[in-house]
């Protein structure tokens, strides 16, 4: 049995199901009980699981991330709530020299498993500092998984997984879809880590696209459709483990790619993905691997200016039509 | 209420001030109800003695740094409407550009470092701007404006660290409005306040947050000393906010009370106190305390329909302001020389 | 010298742990001198009584979070002079199979969460600790070792209010050595540390970090009193380390005299003292002690002897442990199914 | 004139240039002033500038860095001294939520004129905490100009064209090489930013190598020229702005690169400089462009272990040969 539901309550089924499953798993983070966060996504859980396993904390955010290090490491499962994902950058050194670490510094004697849940995304006119998506930093530093569910089945299926994970586990929501619908099965399901999903196949062109991307991607794939180019669709959904395999099989079978983020391109996710096709599948590419980040400037808030950072259905398209047509703009 | 400064001119300007932030945060709640507004933002309303009595103790060279709640501030300190609502509604002749909005707007004119969309973000930039003022021998004071939520955050004890170790001319004002977001103070901050800033030496005071001439009297002092090498301070500044944490948070009864609200209304607004006030000491009269009150509700509505027409930056802006000296940041961080 | 226990065996074993640590770090600092081991290391010299007082307090249930001067902690929480000196050495039977090495020491089975390297790191490590035991309903108490210098890091102070909020069951233990690095605690400490704790309603105390009784003494009441939900607790223990900051820390006149060392090692040094209060009470004589130190400098320098002929890590170790349930984690980044 | 000096002195000179030629500068950071950081490189400059502008700092990595920025805000140009790179994590909220988006923000009113200045380099014994090479996080993040010397010359220039930009630069000295001699001109002199300089001409392929790996790139090229390959050495000598136009004309000559960087590989710096010549180099590419970086692991303490994460200059060498033979691992 499916039933439509909404990324908000995905993740909220998620956090439900495993609570309820393990009672060591626990939540905490800035307004999570009452109010459920100001995307009111955890609503109602304080009500089943008490104040005392849905614990609002204060604005700590290296305190409580640091917390939930040393919570993990002596029997519990925290799951953190860090509001935005640009508050990352305060929690970067319980993350990456603590959480990341820890088993490998221990020779394996110490295990860390916590999740810790956050958003990217921009176009909500938040302005630079509420706006970043800043997955490529976490991605980088080995000891750390890093999930990237596309919609409201991978966001469930994703953050399960996480919750059972041994390790520390950054999973990212768009913010922006938090109210978007997806069929979602009634019963369990877990989506296994290092399995990128085709989402539409394709001969022509391999759109590779990650979180709030995949839509654009898909949408970018049926115009390009009625035109008679032919685009396979894929979402990595987690950045570490990475199923290169799958997507170098999709480039090998196209001859072209398109990588699809929305971190900023310099120094980002779209040139890992990018350089991994162009190696892999050298001798098979028919024109240079392209890649769509977001602008390399910080998030302006004018709607007017916010909009151009962000790649568009239209841009992808536009970009894919010259990879197939064979018209390089200044690779010559 | 006490009695600060004997000049009537001085009373009157810190009203005005404190209707102006009114008549702004008014303006931008309804920018925002009827759908014109981009984003969201967080209501000063019930604040204003704070930014007010705060603000009226600088000059235009001390500096503050502001907060996500700081269209106060900015008012305060001295900026305009234009400017402001500008800004909020992302056109070009904002104070940033449109690039910052509502919880950026900086005015550098005015010794307003900028608002801040990090909580507890502009503690270091705080107390390092009172740094440069005591390394450079420039006699400028720096306020620190933050919420009591901000407290939670391990930075202010850092700098509060280093400000008292060098002795540095930085007031930190501590917004304390029983709130951080959806969560009440007392659930989220442990012990005192003032003791926290006690711990590292520093002086530290509570005033009414709603009394501006409380609040003035007490920053003009301590401004000064500060100036005089006797800094840092500590103030904890009681207060209320009217609305809710940001303009969309409309049912708040789950994490506090209308009664509550309405005894804060109706008992302790600053404005209409300090307007009472103004009035039994006969430095106003009734009619011409709603007089200013027209009056700067029309130039705020002017403002609103100037900026509700005026333009959006052009798309070429979009990668420019990246790095000062470099036109388009784009071309440049890809190498092309300049 | 205060009595605190009326059991010899206790007295002997606090005796003998100090005797174990001290010997651990001569041996350590010979090992570096001969340049037999590999990067470098902080000697806890000097502090035995601290890292004894307190962990004689607890049991092996009882965890600690430990810092880049950690080896007296690890020694006293009941680690093993041969796992230890493999892991400073980095090979296989290491605690942590020589991947850790000196700043990463944990012994998981003797409740170390380890040692690490970055200042006031695992402050929040120990208050999650506690926060684990009391959402668990378990019973252990979380001892946090940091330095003095580490209390200039705003984690700190995040966790000791959430530490307070939620009375959780952990002990914040500042050794107080005078020094952080190259600088002296009245230069880079404003205030009162004690007093930074109590500002969050956390009761604080001071004791003197060189009288093992005094401090085992107190750590026995407030464990017990956090263990039955009173904590947490601050306390300040005043002592002294007698090598440099690190072991290639020689030439130190420039930041401290060598009167000052000497005198702390004449009059203040914690074994010493306690040895001769042993033997005035009659517990041990000048023989045993002497047999003591002798038996345990023998064990220590077979346990060296042992480590620099034990074997490295195979290099196929390499990729191992980065991920809990994957066997390499080179091939599973790329996405190899295993 | 020139003369050999470490690459130590060479920062402690630009900086004494620097502060002598301009009353604004000043520094801070934990122990600069009398002990003149851990690692020697500032000592003296307190005797000369007196502990007003060599500011020994308590351990509060986000407060000074947060300061230096307020500081920088209003007149002044303060260099931060982080003493060890992986202590970046801590202070990534000043320097990349503040520092690097304030002059964008405000629409560039308020500029921010600050240098940060740490290192990176492994294979010191120093463990997972204190051996990492992070430049890809910030190099990421729009906003701020990266820096990476690769000897005493380009410490020295690099660092004092940090000073004077008025913008937030972060440059990363190799730990490892601050005693290692450069030539050096007694002359003051600026290296301009966005300038790669090549070390080394050849014919065959290209090796791009930053910092620490330029000294291992120069070997490899040794070694290999004594078997008859000729590779071209090239620095970038800053990441952002990165001279993409000097590397990607050279590999357009040698039709082969591998790029060194001492960061992980995963999500770093070498999947960003690889996909920036397989689009631009194209159709000139005769071989997949190869990355080498940093094993993607914690880095281990014990030497045995820690020596296998670094590239090597045999390992180098090998690839190097393995490209010009044609020679493909699996990219089949
Ligand atoms: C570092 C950080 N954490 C969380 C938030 C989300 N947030 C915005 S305002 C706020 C509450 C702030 O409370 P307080 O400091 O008391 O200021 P007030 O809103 O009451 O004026 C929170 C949690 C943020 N912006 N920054
Ligand atoms: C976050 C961080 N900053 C700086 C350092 C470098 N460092 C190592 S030990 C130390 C001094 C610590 O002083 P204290 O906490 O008093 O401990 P002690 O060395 O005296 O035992 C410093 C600055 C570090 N390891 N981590
Ligand atoms: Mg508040
Ligand atoms: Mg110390």
């Amino acid at each position: 049995m499916t039933r439509e539901i909404t990324l908000a309550k995905a993740v909220n089924e998620a956090i439900a199901e495993e609570m309820r499953r393990d009672p060591t798993v626990f939540l905490m983070g800035e307004d999570v009980a009452e109010a459920g966060t100001p995307f009111k996504v955890l609503a109602g859980l304080v009500d089943e699981f008490g104040p005392d396993r849905v614990i609002d904390t204060p604005i700590s955010e290296p305190g409580f991330v640091g917390m939930a290090v040393g919570a993990a490491m002596t029997g519990s499962r925290p799951i953190v709530d860090l509001m935005f994902g640009d508050f990352l950058y305060l929690v970067m050194d319980q993350l990456c020299n603590q959480a990341a670490k820890t088993h490998y510094m221990s020779g394996g004697k110490l295990k860390v498993p916590m999740v810790l849940r956050t958003n990217l995304g921009a176009t909500r006119r938040s302005a630079a500092q509420h706006s970043q998506s800043l997955h490529a930093l976490v991605a980088h530093i080995p000891g750390l998984k890093v999930a990237m569910p596309s919609s409201a089945y991978e966001a469930k299926g994703l953050l399960k997984t996480a919750i059972r994970d041994d390790n520390p586990v950054v999973i990212f929501e768009d913010k922006l879809m938090y109210q978007d619908k997806a069929a979602v099965p009634e019963e369990a399901y877990l989506i296994p880590f290092g399995e990128a999903a085709v989402l539409r196949e394709g001969r022509d062109i391999t759109l590779v696209a990650t979180s709030s991307m995949v839509q654009v991607a898909r949408q970018a794939a049926e115009t390009l459709a009625s035109e008679g180019i032919s685009a396979e669709v894929i979402d990595p959904r987690t950045l570490v483990p990475f199923d290169e395999a799958t997507i170098v099989e999709s480039v090998k079978k196209t001859s072209r790619a398109i990588i699809i983020d929305e971190g900023h391109r310099n120094f980002g996710v779209t040139g890992e993905i990018a350089s991994r096709i162009s190696e892999k599948a050298f001798y098979h590419l028919d024109y240079p691997v392209q890649r769509m980040g977001a602008m390399d400037v910080p998030v302006p808030f004018s709607p007017a200016l916010e909009d151009l950072t962000v790649p568009t259905p239209d841009a992808v398209a536009e970009r894919a039509r010259a990879a197939v047509r064979g018209e390089l703009a200044d690779a010559a | 209420m006490t009695k600060a400064r004997t000049n009537t001119e001085d009373y009157v300007r810190m009203y005005r001030q404190m209707v102006r932030i009114r008549a702004f945060e008014d303006n931008a709640n309804q920018l925002y109800l009827s759908a014109k507004m981009p984003g969201l933002t967080h209501m000063y309303s019930g604040q204003e003695a704070v930014a007010v009595g705060i603000c009226e103790a600088l000059t235009d060279e001390d500096r503050i740094t502001s907060t996500h709640r700081g269209h106060g501030h900015c008012v305060a300190k001295g900026a305009s409407f234009l400017e402001m609502f500008c800004e909020l509604l992302g056109r070009e002749e904002g104070y940033c550009r449109g690039k910052g909005g509502s919880m950026h707007i900086a005015d550098q004119a005015h010794g307003n470092l900028g608002a801040n969309a990090i909580v507890g973000g502009s503690m270091g930039i705080a107390t390092g701007a009172a740094l440069s003022a005591k390394r450079l021998g420039r006699d400028f004071v720096t306020v620190c404006f933050f919420g009591d939520g901000a407290t939670a955050q391990g930075l202010w004890y850092e700098v509060m660290n280093m400000a008292a170790l060098w002795r540095l001319p930085v007031i930190y004002a501590c917004e304390n409005n029983g709130y951080s977001e959806y969560t009440k103070t007392e659930e989220i901050a442990a012990g005192s306040l003032t003791a926290r800033a006690e711990a590292f030496g520093i002086e530290a005071h509570k005033v009414d947050g709603q009394d501006v001439l409380a609040v003035n009297d007490l920053a003009r002092k301590l401004v000064e000393r500060a100036r005089r090498g006797e800094g840092p301070f500590f103030v904890e500044l009681d207060t209320y906010r009217y609305h809710g944490h940001h303009v969309g948070d409309i049912n708040r009864d789950y994490y506090r009370s209308k009664d509550e609200e309405a005894a804060w209304k109706e008992r302790r607004d600053p404005i209409v106190n300090f307007g009472k006030w103004l009035e039994s000491e006969g430095i106003l009269t009734a009619e011409e305390l709603v007089a200013i009150n027209d009056e700067i509700r029309a130039e705020a509505e002017a403002a609103v329909a100037y900026a509700l027409d005026a333009k959006y930056p052009d798309a070429g802006e979009v990668d420019m302001h990246v790095f000062a000296g470099v036109e388009h940041a784009l071309p440049y961080i890809d190498g092309e020389r300049t």
